[in-house]
């Protein structure tokens, strides 16, 4: 985002800061009660409370120095020049595009908080708390920061071309790989699955993550106007059908449409839509969202049971598959006619689909390694899991002292 | 006098309650249980996982009478907890020794 | 909305898309939530499954046919021409007023699923979830989309004057009637009444109700300024005084004033100023706030008892009473120096009053005769009526297989 | 806010349109929540009516009177002279600033609701629903209404330079010190201390306090620019570096980092940042936030058990202490680079840390001597305070009749 | 050995376990039961549509003591558990034939 | 017959169903319950302030056996629940007069 002579537009920074309360929202309350209502109660409060420290960690770091890592001037194309550290020289009347860079840098900010939230889903139930909190930012500082600024920050994924609206890479796919390497390296639980502990609490929180995407993917636009608009209209279209389409395979496969799968089938579609949202149409949204949601299913039904891996809620199942489907039909779908700035195989450019594969693959590396490395050192110092008694006991108790309900 | 303790379907609960009283009975006490039995639980899916629910909700009716009820208790609570199916329940009689009410300290019959 | 020669106010994009966010928000979570609530613990989930599979269904139903159907260019005054399905020629420089179609489209694709909704609330506790996903596909069909088109479309209504600023007809006389229509074919309950399960729940439910409405009524200005604030303040005074209206009655009727009370009085309020919110000013706000209430609870309170029909959650004696209150007392107090669109009874205009009138009966005629229909071409093929052991043991493990709380 | 010759400007309306409805759900269903997930079961019910019945009274009573006492023309500093009872000649095209006034009266509403309804916190569990109802009138006529003219209307305070950006004294300080007189008045609960029933419940109604404080916060710019932007930014930053603070001192302290804690650390940050927010850059926020934590939780967990007053959910602890601190600290980190209004200490203004203690001293002893007033009122009338058997058997059905869960 | 089940007013469930601590009970279970008797349940309205409360919330208090022990425990909960008003509650007393820990295997009046 | 009552662990409560149904019992019915005894409470903080819970999470399991299996059942719930430290919990034995399955009518050994 270079600085440029140019004003800051009240209908384009009303709506982003807007955006930006959306997307915050997203993580708490929303995530942290999606993922604590499937939580078993005796754990509900370590859940919640690893997705609101996240929160209230990355908001801290990135003042302090996550933004300018990853949104100032690139060295190299790697990572953001530290001369913003705590906001210096950032100020009042400091513009990007056309609303503040104040606003800017705090939209940015939770998307950043919400990526590590994401995270949690995988480790829930007998993660120490301790190690969590380290985890958070030494996640933050060493992956978050370097994929965005790849990516959206003017770093060499973005210069290659890469599309990604509004984080399938950098987000999706990014919390989903390191959830299957935090997950590796922590072990399974001694209870497995999904047991819900609360599913209204789970429908509360996929309500707002859904009203959340709308500023998620539409604040991506960084305008209020027609790409905003289009931005959410295609949310809530593959979001939807994406919803049916898992609620339509259990009825088929099972029986009988469950709640929590229309939840999972949701946010699937949303994840698949995030990087394609700036630049496919609604016909685009209903494959992406369809697409989305079957192969999210496929991997969460039929595949996780046998794989050696404990991803409690579904992190990589979830926003892994549906973060991949997403990065690679956006070069199918992207319409030049919705954003110019996206040209997919449908439209004759077979070369972006290539990129979008590529520009995965290099997260998914990147993600894997660093996240190996972080776990590896925390596991040898602080170490990563509680006693098997907290886990039987519950980590509400033994990593909080409280009780969820009294 | 005898503890009579009946395991009930729950929704039973009202139609048991209602017969009790016809037959004279004053005073009881349920509680939430669950049970295993014939009635073979079920299984719930969350995400495809599988979850064998082995215990099923059930109400526990316990009600202390004088020996000369026992036998219009039992039949009350047989006829109206009755649906023929499996898991309807069952009745167990138990020797009480003595009961007191809290508030007078009557005692036996007189407290029951 | 004819195509105009016309530009794109970011600031009106912004205001109207956050109220698209709003209005969605309404349905899921708010309304599933109030909803599920008010529900017994064993139906719940099959409660907010209806909500949110409502929500669904109708937002790809939508893009698909129904935005074409209710808002293009009209086909006799009866229906919108269908040259827009699936959004075709809708692109993302297309302007509806001083916004993004897409904008426009979207923050009516939230209205259309809210008002199919909302007639769940008649039916819980004993709907087959299969005959209420085929209800409403159906529903939004052949009655939302024809009576949205009349009233809002440029269809017979609307040029005949009919004065619904957010949806008096359209969404709360239309699902008022039509909730009763589908509780006749329906039949009573086992267990009748309202035994809420959870009434923090109904609390969160009708909390971002009241929040989701200033973005209902105050977004039905379709433009940011005077008539959206006024819109919004008069929403929040007749809300505030319906909920206290109903308090004191309470209080006065039957001893204590109770939560669920407030809540009742509160969604009263909120119906009855929504046909009104941009024509009157505070002082008929509170007129229309405190009668919506009072005529609901006496509907609720006295006269449901003595009612054929099941109506469980109220939907007619809650949006159908203060649903006609509402439209027929703007034909009343329209004022002039608000919105010169509209001029009532007490500025001189007795005919708008006679207008009023006219619109809501043709509204209820039609909602009634075609729910009618529909419900009967349901209830010979698939069946409307869960087992009544389903019902015994709750629809949450019927119709989903799922337990709300572990 | 005298009448100027402006125009409206849709991008500001659009964002402080948005902020009120922010702020409504601070109160509804926010605080409700947060209130009530603190509160024992069996009156989890009575705290959440005191929330609502609060924002619905003060609704109406706003409009009626509250709006012109607060904000009208002054008279002689005191208090707003009545020219505008029930909004008379207030109509859609009046402007405040660049944004409607009805937008205006609106955003300021939501501010005296939330203000009442924090008092509740210290008087749950045991207070007569009906001297709630009464008391909400009494105070925000005879103290919230004076206390916000002179500090924001064009009263005194603001004419002598007192700093306060969203309502350190007004609201905070304000509802801080009634909140002790009025518990004084009623005696101390039979079971003391915090029970939480529903910590998940807390954590909703702290997420969504946090969401809305940034309308609260980043709508008192009343306008859409980098004054609001830099607001939201530091209102984010210290509330999480103090949700931070609070874990930290406790993890140290006691053992283990809690819900609850990170909850009340949040909420102590947000009040402490609420007066600077306008004014202080993001090292400022930092300070901010760790102070009015670190303050609050001497107060509440240190200090508190030895008064001789019970404020249940610690009101004064948490909004008194830490809105004392912000107001004060504002005198020291007002950056005029933020906001050339506002210039303290640190920046070579000794004298506003001055005007900022004598301001919030004035506001102490006005609201401590009225509210006492009101509450001898009350207590000599009605009575204040529920039977004995109600406040064993519990308030939601001595006050209500209802249970909170069935 | 005897069994002593007390059916209490939720409220004195504090009370109640402190004086059958000072009695020298060292172990007690309880359970939250819902009681019929003639204190009479309440009414509920809920938009106006009333529910009759038939069941009330209490506790069950389960003591097994020695028998030496009965009369001084029956009298530790009396003093304790009565306010004097209707629904105060019942004690009721049951023979229990043995008594095991668990954890040592020990038997009767050791492992109480 | 007779009834025997097992304080458990409520983590213990799948093993302990295993062994009983490895014993041969078909029936049981549970209930949750708290339990006070010599593994002490523990304390809990909300906002600085201690609450001590004297009350822990216990499950009451409760079988009624025919005489001949109540040594063999015994054995089952210890081997099953013990895990050696304080809580483990306790097995009480109580006379059961009568039992009646209210679905058929059969009584006693059949009716188990
Ligand atoms: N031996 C037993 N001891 C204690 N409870 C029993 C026993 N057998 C059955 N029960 C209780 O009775 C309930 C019903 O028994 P079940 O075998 O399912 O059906 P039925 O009563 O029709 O034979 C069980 O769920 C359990 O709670
Ligand atoms: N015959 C009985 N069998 C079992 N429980 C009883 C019996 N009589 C009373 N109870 C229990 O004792 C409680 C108190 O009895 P109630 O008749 O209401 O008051 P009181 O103890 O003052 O006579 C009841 O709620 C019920 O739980
Ligand atoms: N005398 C008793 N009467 C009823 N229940 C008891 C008695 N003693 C113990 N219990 C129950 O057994 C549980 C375990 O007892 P406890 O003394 O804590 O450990 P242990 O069984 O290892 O001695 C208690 O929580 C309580 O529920």
């Amino acid at each position: 985002m270079e600085e440029q002579v140019s004003q800051i537009n009240q209908g384009d920074t009303a709506w982003i800061i807007v955006a930006t309360a959306l997307v915050g929202m997203m993580t708490i309350p929303a995530l942290a009660l999606f993922y604590g209502g499937l939580t078993r109660t005796k754990s509900i409060l370590n859940t919640i409370m690893m997705n609101i420290s996240a929160y209230f960690l990355v908001s801290v770091a990135w003042v302090m120095y996550g933004y300018t890592l990853s949104f100032n001037e690139s060295f190299g194309g790697i990572i953001g020049i530290p001369s913003k550290l705590l906001m210096n020289t950032v100020d009042v009347k400091a513009v990007s595009g056309s609303i503040p860079e104040f606003t800017f840098s705090t939209f940015q900010l939770t998307f950043a908080a919400i990526t590590v939230a994401l995270i949690s889903g995988a480790v829930v139930e007998r993660m120490k708390f301790s190690a969590w909190v380290i985890f958070s930012i030494l996640w933050l500082t060493f992956v978050y920061c370097p994929v965005a600024h790849w990516v959206w920050g003017g770093g060499f994924l973005m210069k290659m071309g890469a599309l990604d609206f509004a984080g399938g890479t950098v987000v999706h796919i990014n919390a989903g790989i390191s959830a299957v390497v935090l997950s590796l390296f922590l072990g399974k639980r001694k209870e497995g699955g999904v047991l819900p502990s609360n599913i209204p609490l789970v429908v509360i929180g996929a309500g707002l993550l859904l009203i959340g995407w709308f500023g998620f993917n539409g604040g991506s636009a960084l305008s209020s106007g027609g790409l905003a608009a289009s931005a959410v209209l295609v949310t809530n279209t593959a979001a939807s059908f994406a919803a049916i389409t898992w609620m339509f395979i259990e009825k088929i496969h099972r029986g009988k449409p469950t709640t929590i799968g229309a939840a999972s089938g949701l946010v699937a579609g949303l994840v698949g839509i995030t990087p394609a949202s700036g630049f496919v149409d609604v016909i685009g949204a209903l494959f992406i969202g369809a697409l989305s949601s079957a192969f999210s299913y496929i991997f969460v039904v039929v595949i996780k049971s046998k794989l050696p891996w404990d991803d409690a809620l579904d992190v990589f199942g979830i926003h892994g598959v549906s973060g991949i489907v997403g990065s690679i039909l956006t070069g199918v779908f992207a319409n030049p006619s919705i954003n110019e700035a996206g040209t997919g195989l449908l439209y004759g450019n077979p070369n972006q689909l290539w990129i979008q594969i590529i520009s995965s693959l290099i997260v998914i590396a990147y993600s894997f390694v660093v996240t190996a490395i972080i776990a590896l050192i925390i596991k040898a110092t602080v170490g990563l899991r509680t006693e098997e008694e907290s886990e039987i006991m519950g980590l509400n108790e033994s990593e909080h002292g409280e009780k969820a309900f009294n | 006098m005898k503890k009579i303790e009946a395991i009930i379907k729950p929704f039973k609960l009202d139609e048991v309650k209602d017969a009790l009283i016809a037959a004279g009975v004053t005073g009881m006490t349920v509680t939430e249980v669950r049970g295993f039995g014939r009635q073979r639980g079920h299984t719930e899916l969350y995400r495809g996982a599988e979850y064998v629910v082995d215990f099923l909700p059930k109400i526990k009716v316990e009600v202390v009478v004088p020996d000369n009820m026992v036998e219009k208790v039992i039949k009350s609570i047989i006829d109206s907890a009755k649906t023929g199916k499996v898991g309807d329940g069952k009745i167990f009689i138990y020797p009480a020794e003595r009961v007191i009410r809290i508030r007078t300290g009557e005692v036996d019959e007189d407290a029951i």
